[in-house]
């Protein structure tokens, strides 16, 4: 056993450091770091920064412009990223549609796709969940029926991420009603131009904007647009939602928020000392220090087993929910360090360049609004309920 | 031993609620948590003129309740409609003026003629004497809707150790840098650089009447917080019963069953402390700050439980604007954050245990 | 609102008191406080004692033997009991089979059987759990098959507490295989000296015997030890599981366990100062203490309730979880607090008038013993799953 | 990263994994464990031997092994056979012996011949110097299998500060109060009044060889609570798939399947921790101690859990002696422990992190 990274892994390490000190600007990190809100520009940057240097779709085969690199190697560039407050690299067409793509895509399709993925062409979003089609996503309702060279979409899609910015949607429809939910349902990309597409922004609790409804009246889609066969679309979603993902569990972002934390403990004050000497602050502080600890580890193990040939698939519904929970107790002791400055909502503070004067603490203006917004994180991309039926079923088989 | 409320004080929970369902409903909130005071003055007039604010104080005060309990029923109908106001400040303020014989002030309070509010950290400002007055130094931070109030009660060090003083609306050496909450309502940072102050009863003997006012704001925050679990655990609950996935009502499920019915103990166990508090408040020192700590760490940890499972079982849905459920939620967790939280008053629970013990000893 | 104790109450508290003084022999209070092992001969000499007095009853009609308190009185008089650390009182007889005679017995039965539990003569013992029928207990298989005036019971029961010492056992058994499982179970009362019948202790993790299996072979049994009617057992096994207990909480021994558990942590020392003093048994000390002070509310406001006429089902559920765990978590502390000293096992020390020398402090013999054996606490009297259920369904409607 | 044991380590776990499953099945446990040693010398033998002593030291110190990692896997072995022996007492001393240059004691000890057992709390001894050897006095609280003990390894306090001595079984001043352990095994107070001790390494400098031999000793328990943690899940996971009651295997209720979902997950935890501590075991001091606290912090909290769970979803069953089960959770919640708890190990690591901190600024 030998848990340290090899030379070529810290050669590695180095080369990616020495690109963001180079590459990333300060002003884009900065707002990371203050947790300031990023606008589609904000990303569209990094994205075509990351693209320059060939970076971007690190994880594609090497044909399609991936890297080549080892897993290990995305674990340290996805971690080194984060630790540099990096802006997210927007995932919906980069790791989540491209994978299909390039799996079950036609060459057509992967021809004309791929690269404007990696442009910036398209701004992709994901059409899955339903207002009554959840945890239950197979029991989706929106229909495609084929007419001549067209299908034409019917229904309603929502917690669509960022679909405010989108070209473009891919999205499960159904295609057949009947047999079991999961038959029937298709994997169709859509042109969010297209007439009879509706936008409608859903405010959450925290004020902002990210996730969306989109409704679909007889809108007309190319059958070329269809990937793969008809009512096959199950299978590709399964795929797509089960995509070996190295960085599920976050842990460079945590390492980063983590960071950051401790360096408020360290200098916010409670009881005359600061909260790092505050008994109960300081156990709390502790004890996720060391649940991040040790997930880092878990994480490494399953990515060493995966670099051996060994899928992981339920693997990573423990790195989903133990990651996320992390991920939610972070924000939790950001808030409870802003004490009294949690209530104060100055929403200009979570803006670029905001020059008022501060309320409290610099770290306090988003630590209420990231703590509530973080709630999504044991919901989304399959509830923590989920991944432990998942868990339940193929690992523990019960 | 008896746990009914008691007709006058049962009396004043339907009048109250009655008047909030009707006056204060869910469009009402939202119109009025957008607007720049983040409160209604309207409605703040007819809870005077029903004798809400009065419930508050005792009648060598001005008002016709005043007990703990009294109190608390008060601020779980408050919880219970989700209310926006001054409240807070206004209890503790009048609590502070009460205890100081400046009842001709709270009468006017009580009469809603007058807007109070209350910043009770005496480690936050100085005072020094200054001719006839005093002029007071420092930062109180998120006083509650220190814009809105005509007066606000202040703690400051003096030489003479931890004072009160009263300061008026506009007067020169104040400033207040106001803005939103995030769980609804309005506070500020109240900044003062030599502002003029009138001292309330003597100087350096507020310790006292500064803790017994905060344990009254403790009693009331403990009761709201219980009344907002309330309406998340029933919120919740209808969910589960009428939201369905994979053919059947959520609620079915098992896992969720056994997590709610962990949630609606605890639940039981916050009503519990929160009455406890109410109970302590008029024994000794030492019981009744036990208790009201207690209550405050138990409503801490339970509300944010309360908080996390009510939207983790509603998904997504859950975290909309458009819900209340949200509203709850977050007015749960930031009463957390309000006079002290779980971990400050399990802290001080154990060092008051120590207290007593070397006491005993 | 007052949760003050009335007067009343109070001068009822001090004859209690007065009488405990009086009356609780010390050498059983020092063995309770001790955590020492009690044997048959302690808990009958205060079963008698208490008899003697006329307390012992104190839940029964008062034409029978009962006292007619008031819950609060009956509350008062259980924690007081507690407190003084009394031997516990054995429940079968008094508790849990007199109700369901009172209730549904024959007035012979009435007049044979509860006067002997009072006096003593008649040491019960309960046959519900079998080895197939647990969480699940209507699906017992033990058979009682009419021949003539008798039954005859085949078949076995487990879990039997204090089985070793009984004279009489209530027994569940199947007297019909038609229809739902709930129905054709009677309520058999069984002579232990009947032949065919044969105890067997079971030895626990903390190598204590104090539960049994009992084994049925061809046992006859005299008809007119029917309860009630054939084959309508269930009624009156779920009356006696939901009988209306003001003590289900265990509110007076978790207080006086608790009270035992603070002069510990005040004396025993870790890192050189006392436990309580030691910033995370400190913690767990004041959360416990907290939890116990709401608990013992609920419990009032539940018992208010009750003696307002309103009959309390499933929260009873919720005082037993609650109850429970908090009492699982005061042995927890306590064999934390013991540190190295809960590995010793020196059963001698568990036993009266051990005279060697003690193996670190005197609390710490039995620490780990009752942690293990406390363990059973969430698991017996319906376990604490099935508590969760009840409360679901029956306060949640879910 | 490399996250496999290597060929020879395999084949030292397959080998002593064969050879307990063989020698030391349950019966055989049972019946070690109700003898006045709670040991089997034959076993022991035969574990020398097959090289399993040596595998927890170093070739300069006579043995074949001696990594964190090698220590690790016998204990995992330990801990899934549940066997009882010197393992901890030989590992604890052993290290004192080679860190102090007694090789040729240390040698004995790993060919069987002779059994170590060690009381390493520098403060509850005492050591005066004594002509040409030292006195000890004091007692050393619960030291594994010390009545059967050839030689113990003594932390005492000196003049010069934290020391080690040796002293050897008989020797006149030494009294041991011996009983067995509830998770099996013995061990013993020992009782110094004046015992005739030999120095080890130079008076007062023990501290940082003590420290690192308790670090060994916790590398080991950590990774054989792992091993019972494992084995209790597996034991469960068995129970739920076959005890049914209402009809349906227990473990297709939800609520129970959500629970051993986060166990397990938990369980992946602690074995990341204890594969932590062992991989910091060759670092730093501070990175070291930083490591092995977290773990055993880890291995406390989810012994617990993994414990009481397992005892939980068994029901009664999982309560009688009978079964391995209840064994492996009472031999789990004991390891708790030793060499320092749950809390002190938290505490511990907090102090470290401040350690650094200081040291960095």
């Amino acid at each position: 056993m030998d848990l340290s990274f090899t030379q070529e892994d810290e050669a590695f390490r180095a080369e990616v450091r020495a690109f963001l000190q180079d590459k990333l600007p300060a002003r884009l990190s900065d707002k990371v770091r203050k947790g300031q809100r990023l606008t589609k520009a904000d990303m569209e940057e990094w994205h075509a920064i990351l693209n320059a240097r060939g970076w971007l779709a690190n994880h594609w085969p090497v044909e399609w412009g991936g890297t080549g690199w080892s897993v290990m190697q995305r674990f340290i560039f996805e971690t080194e990223v984060a630790l540099a407050h990096a802006p997210r690299i927007v995932p919906f067409g980069l790791s989540m549609l491209a994978p299909v793509l390039i799996k079950y895509g036609s060459e057509a399709q992967k021809k004309h796709w791929l690269p404007r993925i990696l442009d910036g062409t398209d701004w992709w979003c994901q059409g899955y969940s339903e207002p009554g089609a959840g945890s239950d996503l197979a029991a989706l309702k929106t229909s495609a029926v084929r007419e001549g060279d067209h299908y034409v979409v019917n229904g309603q899609k929502t917690w669509t991420t960022l679909g405010q910015y989108a070209d473009m949607i891919f999205c499960l429809v159904r295609t057949d009603n009947k047999g079991k939910k999961q038959e029937g349902i298709s994997f169709l990309l859509i042109d969010m131009k297209t007439p009879g597409i509706e936008v409608r922004p859903i405010k959450l609790l925290d004020g902002d904007y990210e996730v969306n409804e989109v409704f679909f009246t007889d809108v007309r889609v190319p059958v070329e647009n269809l990937v793969g066969e008809e009512n096959k679309g199950w299978t590709y979603a399964k795929y797509l939602l089960t995509y070996e993902r190295t960085n599920i569990a976050g842990v460079g972002a945590s390492m980063a928020a983590f960071e950051r934390l401790k360096q408020v403990a360290a200098t916010q004050r409670r009881n005359g000392r600061p909260l790092a000497q505050d008994p109960q602050f300081a156990a709390r502080l502790a004890r996720l220090e060391i649940d991040l600890e040790n997930m880092k580890t878990t994480n490494l193990r399953v990515l060493a087993a995966a670099g051996a040939g060994h899928a992981p698939m339920a693997e990573s519904s423990m790195l989903k929910i133990r990651g996320t929970e992390i991920r939610q107790q972070i924000s939790d002791l950001m808030r409870r360090a802003a004490g009294v400055h949690a209530q104060p909502f100055v929403t200009e503070a979570l803006e670029e360049g905001f020059n008022g004067p501060a309320v409290g603490p610099d770290f306090a203006a988003p630590a209420a609004s990231h703590y509530f917004n973080y709630r999504k994180l044991s919901i989304f991309g399959g509830s923590n309920e989920v991944q432990r039926e998942i868990i339940s079923k193929a690992i523990l088989e019960l | 031993m008896d746990f009914s409320l008691g007709e006058d004080r049962q009396m004043l929970v339907d009048t109250l609620g009655r008047f909030l369902a009707g006056n204060f409903d869910w469009k009402t909130r939202e119109t009025v948590i957008e607007t720049a005071e983040g409160w209604s003055r309207p409605v703040w007039a007819q809870l005077a003129e029903l004798g809400v604010i009065g419930a508050l104080f005792d009648e060598a005060s001005g008002g016709f309740g005043g007990s703990a309990f009294d109190i608390g029923v008060v601020f779980a109908e408050v919880g219970k409609a989700l209310a926006v106001g001054p409240f807070l400040g206004t209890l503790l303020a009048g609590r502070a003026l009460a205890a100081t014989g400046e009842t001709a002030l709270l009468e006017q309070a009580i009469a809603g003629e007058v807007t109070l509010s209350a910043a009770l950290d005496s480690d936050a400002a100085q005072g020094v004497a200054d001719g006839e007055g005093w002029a007071l130094t420092g930062t109180q931070p998120v006083v509650p809707f220190a814009a809105s109030a005509d007066r606000i009660v202040v703690a400051a060090r003096t030489g003479e150790g931890p004072s009160l003083f009263l300061i008026e609306k506009g007067a020169p050496g104040i400033e207040i840098r106001d803005y939103p909450l995030i769980d609804g309502g309005a506070a500020g940072e109240l900044m003062l650089d030599g502002a003029a102050a009138t001292l309330l009863g003597q100087a350096g003997e507020a310790g006292a009447i500064i803790e017994e006012a905060v344990a009254a704001g403790l009693v009331a925050l403990c009761w709201e917080a219980v009344a907002i679990m309330d309406s998340l655990k029933v919120q919740t609950l209808e969910y589960l019963r009428t939201r369905k996935q994979f053919g059947v009502a959520i609620g079915k499920f098992q896992a969720l069953q056994h997590r709610m019915a962990t949630l609606a103990l605890e639940i039981e166990q916050a009503r519990s402390s929160a009455i406890n508090a109410a109970d302590r408040f008029a024994k000794g020192r030492l019981e009744r700050e036990k208790a009201v700590s207690a209550a405050k760490f138990t409503i801490g940890r339970v509300g944010s439980l309360a908080a996390e499972e009510a939207i983790q079982m509603h998904g997504g849905i859950g975290m909309t604007w458009e819900l209340p459920l949200s509203h709850y939620a977050k007015r749960l967790v930031m009463i957390g954050h309000q006079l002290g939280d779980e971990d400050m008053h399990l802290e001080r629970f154990i060092a008051l245990g120590q207290d007593a013990l070397a006491t005993a000893s």
